[in-house]
């Protein structure tokens, strides 16, 4: 069975999508020669030429912007914010245009544009550079949000967005890129909007998504000794949310726990807790638990550890909705 | 004569002065006919604008924008551009619309409150949404430019913006993208002398025309009320696109004779006696006293194309007052291609299934 | 006794916060001569001349970002983002700097800013002119965010948020600069962080801010006839949140409704469910419930109605809480 | 002699060629004690920049951004500088930080991972944040112009920015604001000809000192690997901007001799032959050539800064390499002035206080 790393995954899904749509293009900054600082679009160039594969200006609104205007021209865009920081530049033409384009024009415009961001901590990164940018995202009506955890739904999730006729922003974790993972790429199931079961158990749920969900499968493993058999959800859309699943899973075990990097305070994991009290709140035996970076900037390299949810502090949540 | 201080410095290319005498080539390659259809045009946006003005004091629109003083601007440049070609408008570009050919009552949809931007067909009109968040469209049209010149096609776009959103940072970066990858794109500023009540002359310290050579691309300045003038660099500007010598930056030199909206108080801000003063350089005097002394018409004409004008902005009117509210559907049916279920059970939760 | 609207009492607000401090600085997008297109700043230029209350260019992260120099030196500064939609040009400068920077600098510069921002709907604006931007903010730490519901807090509000020596996001509801409210304008009390409990009820609590308070309050009353006693708090502080309040008044009344414009998916609804589960789940006699925007682009004039919570929609979901 | 591609089109002001004969007025003011610690300043940063590339390879530091190559444009601008003028750095502007008087080993911190931009006091040493999201600290050296301004102080600000930088939205948005409030500021581009891979020719089709032009105020053109034009340049900007006569905008031709980062594999989109060649441009060599002949140093002088590096580098070294790791309350403890009950609460959740 082949062995796929999420960067030589992504890769291979815009390879793959480039070479069945001619229409499709991926910019941004260093995408081109350099084949992305993370090498997700390595080789594009060399294969489907400048005029497809092109580096940008350092512009992040100009970027975006220009996928608007393609996008009106009948161009499919796959373009690049190079770090999960320095999406902020476009925020304005993301919200105000991109989540809004199709309603604005009464749906005779569609935006079939993915924006890839490399998200989240975990690599010792400098300030900028370890940003959960998911919240402002998911929030804003009219964006998908999707965070694939490896390689595989790296794969899977990538196609699908691409395919996608809304715009989608594809949140990569960063920490995960060179993690492998062994199987067959495929892109047919799940659609988008659908999460997954990673892990079966039924004392307690743990939803979470990108990096923190290998914490959270070692978490659930570790707690096997104690008895406690954890199921552990991989979000994978973060919006829109699989609020059927989250019930489902939220009613059969009574337990819930959720886990993300970003900051607690309106992070995912409230949202989340909220869904599962408007569609468990008779199940419910405990108060669901978030265990998520503190309401801070994210820390440099040194402190990573004391910032990012660790495999203890998800068992200890674990522990606690298990035995309240 | 003296004029508005924003007009100060380079002088501006012209070819008619205020009072309509040429000063330059008034041939700039239209027929007779056509010469007349710019009047016409002219005639009847700045019609319509006042009556949109009526419409909302009527309780029959929502803040509306008028133009007033702009229509040569508009109307000149819109008029260089083919069917093929794309333009970009802000929130004040009624007039060029209607040379694009959008349905009035469709664009004052937006107006009345019933939709946002794009109530009329960006596609099929080549026209872009009306856009409020300044400069940003700028940055739309160059990727529509750099799409077309993809397609091999030898169509241009151009963007609308004025001499505030010429501040913003998606200037700047919409114009580089189009320098650096030589698309047919055409920035056309109407520099109209005010943002709300800030004057250009502090907005910018420079000449806004004069960025584009720190870009690598030509600029150039214009009489923005002398529509022939205006008409003829935007004609350049699209050659220049079409042959693949990439954008060309346009500030037109306007007035801005209204307020800023029918929500501005405009006299906290600036003096009527000096606005009144600079309808001196009214583009549509100006222009009609040039067709008449060149015989391109004669006062039958003028009549007609006033009877016309009156004519066409009731059936306007008609159309705008008698448009139906809006269904309540609408508030979720585009957010997405496909609703998603949550987003269903949302619908149903408003509108009782 | 003095009448006051809220554009009135933030003027006044600035006017004797900028007489006490001469080193405090006004401007931003014709905030000068014009006095702001809501009048908030209406005389602050004649009265301290052009050098303390200026306008500025069409250029909101130039603006905020300017704000920051100047803090570094010495000045303190209240920009305005002449609407909602229009802060997000000046997203990066917030996120990026204004939040971080006492974080960055190991708490050696203070940024002691405050970015106005009139918000929120209903007020048949076009579109952008009717955001509810505080997720975006109250999700970034090292923010401060306040919103105000009326005069007499709007200025207390206003005058704590500018002697802050934190960036605060000051959130006025424009639905409001024209109601009216009675009462003396003081400063002392509360500290911002405080919640404030705006009418008392024992059967259920509702939570919320904004121009929303006048129909939580009128669904409060029109329950009174059906003998449902309905406890109403007034967030105010939108980050951080008054927690302890959240928590005592979820544990006396064990029925929770949140209401905000925002649409519904990671907005502070959300957040504080979380909150109220954590705070008071033993006590919960039913789910937290929801009346928010829907998850929707915010709608043109004629549609606003369908959109914003109303007084009907608040009174059904404080029924269910009480009869679940 | 050919020179890198973005060094075309106008000559930059110049007074050492690149093997040190004199082409300019050599005097620009400086004492022959200022000249040699000029040279002393580029020894040392490079000296330092190779230790911290030494210094990564070995782990202590987390990934490092070289500036060999730039050492005059920096050093010259810094030098240029009073006490209490301000600079704004990116993230490559070590060499300015220590002419400024930044301790390099708190410098480094922030490269070491121990903590931010802001590892140093930007008040005490005026020296800005490390700042990352380019040209973001243009706006703030701006706000810090303006604020000097109105406290009726002479000093001027200066914001250092790369060639890529300069496409984004914040330069426009801060140059103008500068250009319209006559700011005493100093926009300092280091034109290194990349921005991590991509070329300045696909960054910008014009000059990026002419763009100072069309906003109203004067550019000028430097090579910035001649620290005497560099700092004879930066001198007059000052001089300017001490008169109250608004900004600057310098355009240091250099060159990036290293890879963007120790992240970076240049070889991917460069020729290391080529780079090779511009090393004979090295500002280094070249100025040394000149002190030489001019008899402002001798040989004794340059091994005696050798030695002097030699020395000062280890004892760098050391600072760096013997920092203690940051106590984890420094997650937690500037988030706000006074940390809020609930953030109190996570505080003692993650270090059990
Ligand atoms: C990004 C953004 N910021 C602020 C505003 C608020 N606003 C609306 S019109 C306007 C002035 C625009 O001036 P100009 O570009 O000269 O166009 P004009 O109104 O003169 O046609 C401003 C600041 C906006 N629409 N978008
Ligand atoms: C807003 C933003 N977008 C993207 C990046 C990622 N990035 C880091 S350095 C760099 C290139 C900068 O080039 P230049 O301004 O020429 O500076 P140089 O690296 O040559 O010193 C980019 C794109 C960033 N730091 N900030
Ligand atoms: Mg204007
Ligand atoms: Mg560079």
């Amino acid at each position: 069975m082949a062995e796929w790393t999420l960067s030589g995954a992504l890769n291979r899904a815009l390879l793959d999508a480039m070479d069945e749509d001619p229409r499709l293009l991926v910019f941004g900054e260093d995408v081109g020669r350099l084949g992305g600082v993370f090498r997700v679009t390595d080789g594009l160039q060399e294969k489907f030429g400048e005029d497809r594969v092109f580096d940008t200006p350092v512009a992040e609104a100009g970027i975006v912007g220009a996928a608007i205007g393609l996008a009106l021209t009948g161009w499919k865009s796959v373009v690049e914010m190079q770090f999960d920081g320095f999406s902020y530049p476009a925020f304005e033409q993301i919200v105000s245009h991109v989540a809004k384009y199709r309603n604005r024009t009464r749906g005779r415009v569609d935006l079939p544009i993915v924006i890839r961001i490399p998200s989240f901590g975990g690599i010792r990164g400098k300030e900028h550079h370890g940003e959960s940018p998911e919240t402002y995202f998911a929030h804003t009506a009219g964006l998908k949000v999707v965070a694939p955890s490896g390689a595989l739904d790296g794969y899977r999730l990538l196609r699908l967005a691409i395919d996608d006729p809304d715009p989608v922003v594809f949140l990569e974790p960063k920490a995960r890129y060179w993690a492998k993972e062994e199987g067959e790429l495929s892109s047919d199931d799940p659609r988008l909007g659908e999460a997954r079961v990673v892990r079966d158990g039924d004392a307690a749920v743990v939803f979470t998504y990108g990096a923190m969900l290998t914490r959270c499968l070692d978490a659930a493993e570790s707690l096997e000794g104690e008895g406690i058999s954890t199921r552990v959800v991989d979000l994978r859309s973060l919006a829109p949310l699989d609020v059927p699943l989250i019930g489902r899973c939220a009613r059969e075990t009574g337990r819930v726990v959720v886990v993300h990097e970003a900051p607690k305070t309106l992070g995912l994991g409230g949202e989340v807790a909220a869904r599962v009290m408007e569609e468990a709140f008779d199940h419910l035996q405990a108060p669901v638990a978030r265990v998520t970076g503190w309401d801070v900037p994210y820390p440099p390299a040194a402190l990573e550890a004391v910032y990012l949810p660790s495999v203890d502090r998800i068992a200890d949540a674990i522990r606690r909705v298990t035995s309240y | 004569m003296d004029a508005p201080a924003h007009w100060a410095g380079t002088e501006p290319v012209r070819i008619l002065e205020a009072d309509g005498t040429v000063v330059g080539d008034a041939d700039v390659g239209l027929s007779p006919e056509q010469l007349r259809e710019l009047y016409r045009h002219m005639v009847r946006a700045r019609r319509l604008d006042r009556e949109c003005m009526a419409l909302q004091r009527q309780g029959e629109l929502t803040v509306y924008p008028p133009f007033e003083g702009q229509e040569a601007a508009q109307v000149g440049s819109a008029f260089a551009l083919g069917d093929e070609d794309w333009a970009f408008p802000t929130f004040r570009e009624l007039a060029a619309a209607l040379v694009r050919g959008v349905d009035p009552a469709q664009y004052l949809a937006y107006h009345r409150g019933t939709w946002h931007g794009g109530p009329y067909d960006p596609r099929a009109t080549r026209f872009g949404p009306i856009c409020v968040p300044v400069a940003t469209q700028i940055c739309h049209a160059v990727g529509v430019a750099i799409g077309l010149r993809k397609d091999g096609s030898d169509a241009c776009a151009l963007a609308y913006f004025g001499d505030g959103s010429a501040s913003e940072g998606d200037f700047h970066e919409g114009a580089n993208l189009a320098a650096v990858f030589q698309a047919p794109a055409i920035l056309f500023c109407q520099n109209n002398g005010w943002a709300i009540s800030v004057p250009t002359g502090l907005q910018t310290a420079g000449e806004i025309w004069r960025r584009a050579d720190g870009l690598g691309f030509p600029g150039v300045r214009v009489d923005g009320n002398d529509v022939l003038a205006v008409y003829h660099v935007t004609t350049e500007a699209v050659r220049r696109a079409r042959a693949g010598d990439g954008p060309t930056l346009i500030e037109a030199l306007t007035y801005r004779l209204g307020p800023h909206t029918t929500a501005d108080d405009a006299s906290r801000y600036r003096d009527e006696e000096e606005v009144e003063r600079w309808r001196a350089f009214d583009p549509i005097d100006r222009y009609g006293a040039w067709l008449l002394a060149s015989r391109h018409a004669d006062d039958a004409f003028v009549r007609a194309v006033d009877d016309d004008a009156t004519a066409w902005v009731s059936e306007v009117r008609a159309g705008v007052t008698s448009s139906d509210p809006p269904p309540a559907e609408w508030v979720f049916d585009w957010t997405f291609a496909e609703t998603p279920p949550e987003l269903a059970r949302q619908r149903e939760e408003a509108l009782g299934g």
